[in-house]
């Protein structure tokens, strides 16, 4: 798999580390309903057979995190930006 | 008709031309009591002892493409017990007794053959580690041995002692470990539930889950809707896709496991052998390919095939263990979806959603599991209350942090 | 700083010696020196501060850093892109000031870490230092792929390194730690070709 | 020397004759040429066995001239450098080759194995799947070491590989795979344009079929041709031409693995030169330029020595000056065939018939044979080749039924042509049924790919080159190039014709579809007959096209015979997926240089070179080189070193290398803020000056890891994380910053590698300090108390950092000075401690002082513990959010019943402890209800005079004083140990303090 890092350019999949399913936002810890929120957004994945938002770190690189979208089927990267520019 | 060597020997004068089927290719009917979703091993082993422990009648086991398709007919074949966590051993153990005395109960050769599974330690730490997990293995009644230096020398003189970048200080050995025909295993339990009148249909796959007020009432396939009080899920790899079918969002995310198998040769090695210090694992199949693979792609996906860079830290940890391995050649490389949950652990529970059943998030491990995930999978659908040897198996154990996590690298299941 | 009492030890004491190794040819085709004169700098600008400090970059350091993975600087000193407003600074045979000096000139618009130990440089050249580089190197080192002041951080053979073009030649920096395997790959690679260290 | 080459033509062929080459088969020296493959050589001296086949040993030849080849497998070279399944096809000789055939007992010619076919009836596909189920458990004792035995083929050689392998990076426009006349056009073409072009090619010569066919290509020979080409190739800059050179993988990206043949036509390799190489190429458009394989057909006796692919016999006449036999028949079901019986008649062979199975044949293709006389047999088959080791005659069966022999050494055989797809499938993608060449051809390609030629179902010459110029073109232009006017070169036109003939109808006695694995067209039938009619479980009933050769001649015919049972088409059927590699690849390539020591690299600290002068053993930790301890003369074991070492602390002084510690630079406005979140503890509140001991969890609530940080400014934090960690911390903070809390302005960078850091540890150890911090400093308890942090200079100037944090329980100190003088700074530590005797301790004495001490480390930081499991509870601030604090909460995480860190000692003094034993009420049966924890540390405590422990034990601060079982089967040990406080050693902390 190749990535195009945002700032270091095409690199093989082997540079970066992922960890998987980009889980949403994480939750309010003081909401009352907080350990069940934490608990989907820690456990629970959408593991789409598709398109996949995901979060990749540039570790061999940059050390960027990196959102990317990939498709889990083809292994086609559909987008990839910085996390925080 | 009995397998044995007199019907084979009495068949060879007939020219081979009176054997049947192993199983029937059925065809669909408009409903059944149960069905089972997916016909690998653990899908068809669950129908066979739904049919035979549980006496229920009107099983059909609905399978996407040709039974064993998926990684029941493409993993690397180690049966083991050796775990550590109290919630996985009782299991485990229970699989390898069935295991054990699985020819006759199939009338099938499924060639285990319990040659012992080697974990290979590295530092005194880790054999530690292994004590722990020995002496775990001991209280459940589990065979374990702990060997030093020595002893892994004795057992596997070829291994890298001298010139090793992480020398080798021991290793756990259960000798009642080895390994089975996997797609034997798949064909013998076709094959017994055939005969107690199981329906597997395969190239029919499940697209959607049709759920009523009283909860699962069938499944929607390729070959038209398929009535059900009792669904079971057993897709591996698809587990979160069939999980989605019922609303269901799962602790699990797919990913791909390669292997690879050499050229065949002349028996070379003894048993199962395990690295402990790179990601390696390696046995030798009856037809003399050694077997042998290491660590997931350690990211989401559904195509059944890895990276080169996981092909090269496999075999740079093969080289480095077994420097005599340089000349063998590799003749095939694949890859399977792996169901890899939040903690490492399967899961065998029953769904919110009435009458539907999930056996899944068997991660990289599942084939060992067949017959008793079959049994214990087959005991939650009759009974409606888990196998005792699975009770740990629970959906919500991450919500209650019950969680069994073996290596301790938490909800991160690349990692596991 | 003065080192009037302690001796400082080159990274590679006692693994290397200069001279020639490998295949004999009339001339070396790789020819690699080891760079210990530098002295290193990481600079990461401060959230929101980066107008300011490429201000204060050009009128104390005379240049402003450019952002991406190359290289940029005024004669004595160069800034290595290897993140977003993140460079590795350098400068050759200063007197072990330079990551004070620049925290200081910098503050409080950039962090700066001193990196001068952290790090050994190799400078690889000669008419096969591409297809020796090769051997470990996940990157197009043709010319117009990978140009004069062009940067990278990568990994080579199981090694975090950062990799720069200057004066027609690669650099090389590794991790101290790992200084003696990383020369054990260069020069086993280096070695069909005929090399030469200096 | 031909005398001694029988099959050796007097002239032609692309070898050398003034160089010939000696081998030895089997023991025997023959003579071959330079140019020759083993197998060319062998038939060259009329050796026509050459192997056994796999299941009833049945006596085989060499059946084609490629890698495609199921038969001439032999074992190649000897010793430590034996390669088993060498395929005599592709061995390319060199003087003094070693090759001896296997998998047969004791000899070749008289193999008692082959009494297996005898027993064939017996034996179908399958058989073992009904058998060898009684007595239970004789299977790994009788049956399956006696299967073992006979199956497999050649022998590791069970040594050490001594050969060395590399891997390399390449970068190109346009890879071109395949170098016969479409790969050879393909790459001049994208060439022309000025795009960077590599072109591999498996064999030892460019040209591909152009080798072995005789053709005209430019109203030349099409060798000429390829010859003209290949130098224009050489001449351009931006071209690399890679021979002996397969492509075997290709992967996302366009991501190409070829491995190439460095040294395997040598001896040994030469100096600096490694045996193989693996390429890692990566292409922006590739052009598979792969060809196609012939394809046997399904008859009587099909398999033996002397039954040949038309394509190979017309390889050894031409390219390699042998005819493989003396009287030739030829069998085939397309036009190509009647060319090799003309290349027959040319080479001066007596043809003594060509069987076609079509009722008409163009009259220009069968022209020639006519010509010159040879009996023609159209609408016909053959049904048997008769012999023994070798071919001696053939029976064919006419239109009307009647049969007749025909007596012949060689029969040529060309049932079609199947393109050699593999690497187009190697992402999935399946093949397509082509009803025009009764084939499969590629299906949905890799993106930025093309194929061209033979691999694409094309196979007339002249459509050849057209093809393969307009496919490097198309690929250049994808890559960004312009391609000018492209010349295709005019080419004699072979005909191409033919109709698919899978199995001789009447074929009598054995018929094998795969050579390799003995598999019959009966086994197929049967497979069918017991519902393995997918074609994936007819592969994997029968082993049909699993064998060395990847069933790439045979395996369509078994699939074709299945579809005939089955009522289905073949395209319905379909074709099991081709998987990586496209050869077989030797696991030493694919590992390259990393193996043995260089595995992975190795880290070594500034002091290490120090250390080894100290004698230190040395210990792995991650890849870490850290000294475990410092033997003495006179100690008899590792335990009296260390249990000196650990004394020599608390008695005086010690020094210990702690480099390895991961240390990360927090910068920034927000760098307490960050730390708070990420830390359960609050460090926002920590004074400048001042260091803390923090613990962070990951986001479930568990433990991650442990260390100390200190903070140096406002905005300047130093975090030190455990030695395994420091990657998995470093990326987590990364995570949390740029990921959770993007907001904050914190800057962080590794500086793990700037500092040398030592720790001097021990009531002396501010008095070896004191002699080694400059003035005007003060390290004074007032000025500087436990939990200090400062920067300040040593040894005359050299910058540095102290810090007095303490793992030992002692007074303690960290001193960290730049890498470069990290050697110079401990041999002064060294000095300075003389008079205090300082004793140099290494991880094992480390571990026994923070075990006095009731310190957790990885054994207790296991991943399952949680904070208050390892007494760390009150660290936890209550006011402030943190990563892990709501998921800490969960019920399970919360429980009373939880096992927690406690202390144990033997009851019996005198015992020794083990980490690993498991915990059980005293009385309580080794049952598993009954375990309730384990033994997590154990040290000798030089302290205390007895071996302690830590542990993890249920309920455990409720039972100090409680005595229990520590259970240790798996060594055979099982003890009563105390429950006791994990503060061994001065729990009061006033040896901290001073
Ligand atoms: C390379 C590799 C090596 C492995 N090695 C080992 C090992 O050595 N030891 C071990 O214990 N485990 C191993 N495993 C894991 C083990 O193979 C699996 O955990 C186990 O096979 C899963 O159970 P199963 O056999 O029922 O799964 P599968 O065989 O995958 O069965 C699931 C079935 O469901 C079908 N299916 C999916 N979706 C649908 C649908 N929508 N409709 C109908 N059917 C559907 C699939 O086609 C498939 O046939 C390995 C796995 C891989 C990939
Ligand atoms: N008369 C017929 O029916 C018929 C049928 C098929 C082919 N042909 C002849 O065969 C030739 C086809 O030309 P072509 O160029 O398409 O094929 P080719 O067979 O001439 O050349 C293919 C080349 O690719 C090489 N190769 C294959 N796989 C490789 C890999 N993985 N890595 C590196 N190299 C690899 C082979 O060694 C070979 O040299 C023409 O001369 C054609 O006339 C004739
Ligand atoms: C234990 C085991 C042994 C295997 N032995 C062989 C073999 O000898 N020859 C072969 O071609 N493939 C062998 N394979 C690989 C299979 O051909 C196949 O690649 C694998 O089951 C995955 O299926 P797939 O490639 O069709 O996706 C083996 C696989 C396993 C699991
Ligand atoms: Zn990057």
């Amino acid at each position: 798999m190749r990535i195009v890092c945002p700032f270091c350019g095409e690199r093989d999949g082997e540079e970066f580390a992922t960890i998987g399913g980009a889980a949403g936002p994480r939750p309010d810890p003081n909401a009352p309903d907080a350990l069940a929120l934490f608990h989907a957004y820690v456990h629970l994945r959408d593991n789409p057979a598709g398109p996949h938002a995901e979060h990749w770190y540039h570790a061999q690189g940059c050390r960027r995190w990196l959102a990317v979208t990939r498709n889990t089927v083809t292994h086609e990267i559909l987008s990839v930006v910085l996390v925080r520019p | 008709m009995r397998y044995s060597a007199f019907s084979l020997f009495a068949n060879a004068l007939g020219g081979h031309k009176n054997w049947q089927p192993a199983w029937r290719d059925a065809a669909p009917k408009p409903a059944y009591d149960t069905v089972i979703v997916g016909g690998g091993g653990h899908g068809l082993a669950t129908a066979y002892y739904l049919a035979k422990e549980f006496g229920l009648a009107s099983i059909a086991v609905v399978e996407k493409g040709w039974i064993g398709s998926g990684n029941a007919g493409r993993n690397t074949t180690i049966i083991r017990s050796n775990y550590r966590e109290p919630g996985n051993l009782p299991f485990y153990e229970l699989a390898m007794t069935l295991w054990e005395g699985l020819e006759q109960e199939l009338n099938y050769n499924v060639m285990v053959s319990q040659r012992g599974v080697l974990n290979l330690c590295h530092s005194d730490a880790q054999r530690d580690a292994y004590a722990r997990r020995g002496n775990a293995m001991r209280l459940h009644g589990v065979d374990a041995e702990l060997l030093d230096a020595a002893g892994v020398r004795r057992h596997a003189p070829f291994l890298d002692f001298d010139n090793a970048r992480f020398p080798i200080t021991g290793g756990l050995l259960q000798k009642r470990g080895g390994t089975a025909r996997h797609d034997a295993v798949v064909w013998g339990y076709a094959r017994a539930a055939d005969g107690r009148g199981v329906d597997v249909i395969q190239n029919c796959e499940v697209v959607g889950i049709r759920q009523g007020p009283r909860g699962v009432e069938g499944v929607e396939t390729t070959r038209g809707f398929i009535g059900a009080r009792k669904v079971g899920l057993s897709v591996a790899g698809n587990s979160s896709r069939l999980g989605d079918m019922a609303g269901l969002r799962l602790p699990i995310e797919s990913c791909v496991l390669q292997a690879m198998v050499t050229e065949a040769v002349k028996p070379l090695i003894p048993g199962v052998i395990t690295f402990g210090a790179g990601h390696f694992y390696i046995s030798q199949s009856d037809k003399g390919g050694l077997v042998f693979g290491g660590d997931i792609d350690a990211y989401n996906s559904y195509a059944q095939r890895g990276s080169l860079a996981v092909v090269e830290d496999v075999c740079e940890a093969g080289m480095a263990l077994m420097p005599m391995l340089g000349r063998l050649r590799v003749l095939r490389n694949w890859g399977g979806l792996v169901d890899m949950t939040m903690d490492g652990s399967p899961i065998i529970d029953s769904t919110p959603v009435r009458g539907l059943y999930f056996n899944g998030g068997w991660c990289y491990g599942g084939f060992k599991a067949t017959p008793a995930a079959g049994l214990c999978f087959a005991h939650l659908i009759a009974r409606d209350a888990p196998h005792p040897a699975a009770a740990a198996y629970r959906l919500d154990r991450f919500a209650t942090g019950r969680v069994i996590d073996e290596n301790g690298l938490g909800a991160q299941p690349n990692l596991h | 700083m003065a080192d009037p009492v302690m001796r400082a030890t080159p990274a590679l004491a006692g693994l290397v010696k200069p001279g020639r190794f490998g295949a004999v040819r009339d001339a070396p085709g790789v020819r690699i020196s080891v760079r210990d004169d530098l002295e290193i700098a990481s600079v990461a600008v401060r959230a929101g501060a980066r107008d300011a400090f490429d201000a204060r970059a050009s009128a104390l350091l005379s240049f402003i850093p450019k952002d991406g993975p190359v290289r940029s600087g005024n004669g004595n000193m160069s800034a290595l892109g290897i993140g977003p407003g993140r460079w590795l600074f350098l400068r050759r045979g200063g007197q072990g000031d330079f990551a004070a000096g620049l925290a200081a000139d910098l503050a409080p618009l950039a962090s700066v870490s001193d990196q001068s130990d952290g790090y050994v440089s190799f400078a690889v050249g000669g008419d096969c230092a591409r297809r020796t580089l090769a051997k470990g190197m996940p990157l197009d080192l043709h010319p117009a792929a990978f140009a004069e002041d062009d940067v990278a951080v990568t990994l080579v053979t199981h090694i975090g390194a950062v990799v720069w073009r200057e004066d027609e030649q690669f650099h090389i920096a590794v991790f101290r730690s790992y200084v003696g395997s990383f020369w054990h790959w260069l020069s086993a690679s280096a070695a069909e070709f005929g090399a030469g260290l200096v | 020397m031909s005398e001694v080459q029988p099959n050796r033509l007097p002239v032609g062929g692309l070898i050398d004759r003034a160089k010939p080459m000696s081998f030895r088969f089997d023991g025997r020296t023959l003579q071959g040429f330079a140019g020759d493959t083993l197998a060319s050589a062998l038939l060259a001296n009329g050796v026509g066995l050459v192997g056994r086949s796999f299941k009833y040993h049945r006596p085989r030849g060499i059946l084609t001239a490629g890698p495609e080849e199921p038969n001439a497998l032999v074992e190649l070279r000897g010793g430590a450098r034996r390669e088993p399944n060498s395929k005599a096809t592709t061995v390319e000789l060199f003087d003094g080759l070693e090759a001896r055939s296997q998998n047969r007992f004791p000899s070749l010619a008289f193999d008692l194995l082959s009494l297996n076919a005898l027993l064939a009836p017996f034996l179908p596909a399958g058989f073992y799947y009904k058998t060898f189920m009684w007595p239970r458990g004789a299977w790994e004792k009788l049956y399956e070491p006696a299967i073992r035995r006979a199956a497999g083929l050649g022998r590791a050689s069970g040594e050490a590989d001594p050969d060395a392998y590399e891997k390399a990076h390449a970068f190109c426009d346009v890879l071109v795979v395949g170098g016969g006349p479409a790969g050879l056009l393909a790459a001049l073409t994208a060439a022309r344009t000025g795009a960077r072009v590599i072109l591999c090619e498996e064999d030892f010569a460019l040209g591909g079929r152009l080798l072995g066919d005789r053709t005209e290509v430019d109203g030349g020979c099409g060798l000429a041709w390829a010859r003209d080409v290949e130098a224009e190739l050489r001449s351009l800059a931006g071209v690399t031409i890679m021979g002996r050179t397969s492509v075997v993988m290709l992967h996302d990206g366009n991501s190409f693995a070829a491995v190439e043949r460095v040294s395997d036509h040598l001896p040994v390799p030469p100096p600096f030169q490694p045996r193989q190489r693996l390429w890692k190429i990566l292409a922006r458009q590739a052009v598979i330029a792969t060809g196609a394989v012939e394809r046997p057909i399904a008859f009587g006796g099909n398999d033996r020595p002397g039954v040949m692919m038309a394509s190979a016999v017309r390889t050894c006449l031409n390219r390699f000056g042998v005819a493989p036999g003396k009287r030739a028949c030829v069998f085939t079901a397309n036009d190509s065939g009647w060319s090799a019986a003309g290349d027959l008649l040319a080479a001066g062979v007596r043809v003594e018939a060509v069987i076609d199975p079509r009722v008409k044949v163009d009259a220009p293709v069968t022209a020639g044979a006519r010509k010159a006389g040879i009996p023609t047999f159209l609408g016909s088959h053959v049904t048997g080749a008769h012999g023994g080791h070798g071919v001696r005659g053939i029976e064919v069966r006419k239109p009307d039924g009647r049969t007749e022999r025909i007596a012949a050494d060689l029969l040529a055989v060309s049932g079609g042509w199947n393109p050699a797809l593999g690497l187009t499938s190697h992402l999935g993608a399946r093949p397509l049924w082509s009803p025009q060449i009764e084939a499969f051809v590629p299906g949905k390609l890799p993106p930025n790919t093309q194929v061209a030629g033979a691999v694409r179902g094309v196979f007339a010459l002249p459509d050849v080159l057209a093809d393969g110029a307009a496919a490097g073109a198309a690929a250049a232009e994808a890559a960004g190039f312009r391609s000018g006017a492209v010349d295709v070169p005019a080419a004699s036109r072979d005909a191409t014709s033919l109709s698919a003939c899978w199995r001789s109808p009447g074929a009598s006695g054995k018929v094998f579809v795969d050579f390799q694995n003995d598999v019959t067209d009966g086994d197929i039938v049967l497979a069918h007959r017991e519902g393995y009619r997918s074609v994936e479980h007819l592969k994997r009933y029968t082993t049909l096209g699993m064998g060395t050769d990847q069933g790439k001649t045979g395996a369509l015919l078994g699939q074709a015979l299945l579809a005939e049972a089955a009522g289905r088409s073949i395209a319905e059927a379909g074709t099991p997926i081709a998987r990586p590699p496209q050869v077989p690849v030797a696991i030493g390539v694919l590992a390259g240089p990393h193996r043995g020591r260089d595995f992975r690299p190795v880290r070594r600290t500034a002091g290490h070179d120090w250390a080894q002068e100290q004698g230190a053993v040395f210990v792995e930790a991650g890849q870490w080189l850290r000294p475990q301890y410092f033997p003495k003369a006179g100690e008899s074991d590792w335990l009296q070193s260390v249990s000196r070492e650990a004394a020599g602390v608390r008695a005086g002084v010690g020094v210990c290398d702690v480099s390895t510690l991961g240390k990360i630079d927090i910068q920034g406005r927000d760098a307490g803020r960050f730390l708070d979140f990420v830390y359960v503890n609050a460090f926002s509140a920590l004074a400048v000056g001042k260091a803390r001991y923090g613990i962070m969890l990951r986001e479930d609530g568990f433990v991650l890891d442990d260390g100390t940080t200190a903070r140096l400014a406002d905005d300047h934090y130093l975090l030190t994380t455990t030695t395994a960690n420091a990657g998995r911390v470093m990326q987590h903070l990364e995570f949390c910053h740029q990921v959770l809390c993007p907001a904050l302005d914190v800057q962080m960078i590794s500086v793990t590698e700037q500092w040398a850091q030592y720790a001097v540890a021990g009531p002396h150890a501010r008095d070896v300090l004191a002699r080694l911090v400059d003035p005007p400093h003060d390290i004074g308890d007032a000025a500087f108390p436990y939990l200090s942090a400062a920067g300040l200079t040593v040894c005359g100037g050299v910058a540095a950092r102290l810090f007095r944090i303490s793992f030992s329980g002692e007074r303690a100190y960290e001193l960290a000075v730049p890498a470069r003088y990290g050697d110079a700074v401990i041999r002064a530590i060294v000095a300075a401690g003389e008079p205090f005797g300082i004793v140099p301790y290494g991880t094992e004495a480390l571990s026994v002082l923070r075990i006095e001490k009731g310190h957790v480390a990885g054994n207790e930081l296991n991943g399952q513990t949680t904070a208050a499991d390892l007494g760390l509870g009150r660290t936890i601030s209550t006011k402030k959010d943190y990563v892990g604090r709501t998921l800490a909460r969960r019920p399970a995480l919360q429980a009373p019943g939880r096992a927690v860190l406690v202390g144990i000692k033997p009851v019996d003094r005198s015992q020794r402890l083990r980490a690993g034993a498991h915990f059980l009420a005293m009385g309580a049966p080794a049952k598993p209800d009954a375990d309730e924890g384990h033994v997590t540390s154990v040290a000798y405590s030089p302290a205390l005079g007895h071996w302690i422990g830590l542990g993890l034990l249920q309920r455990g601060r409720m039972r100090m004083g409680e005595r229990i079982r520590a259970y240790d089967p798996v060594r055979n040990g099982d003890q009563l140990v105390e429950v006791c406080s994990p503060l061994f050693v001065d729990p009061e902390g006033a040896r901290l303090r001073g």
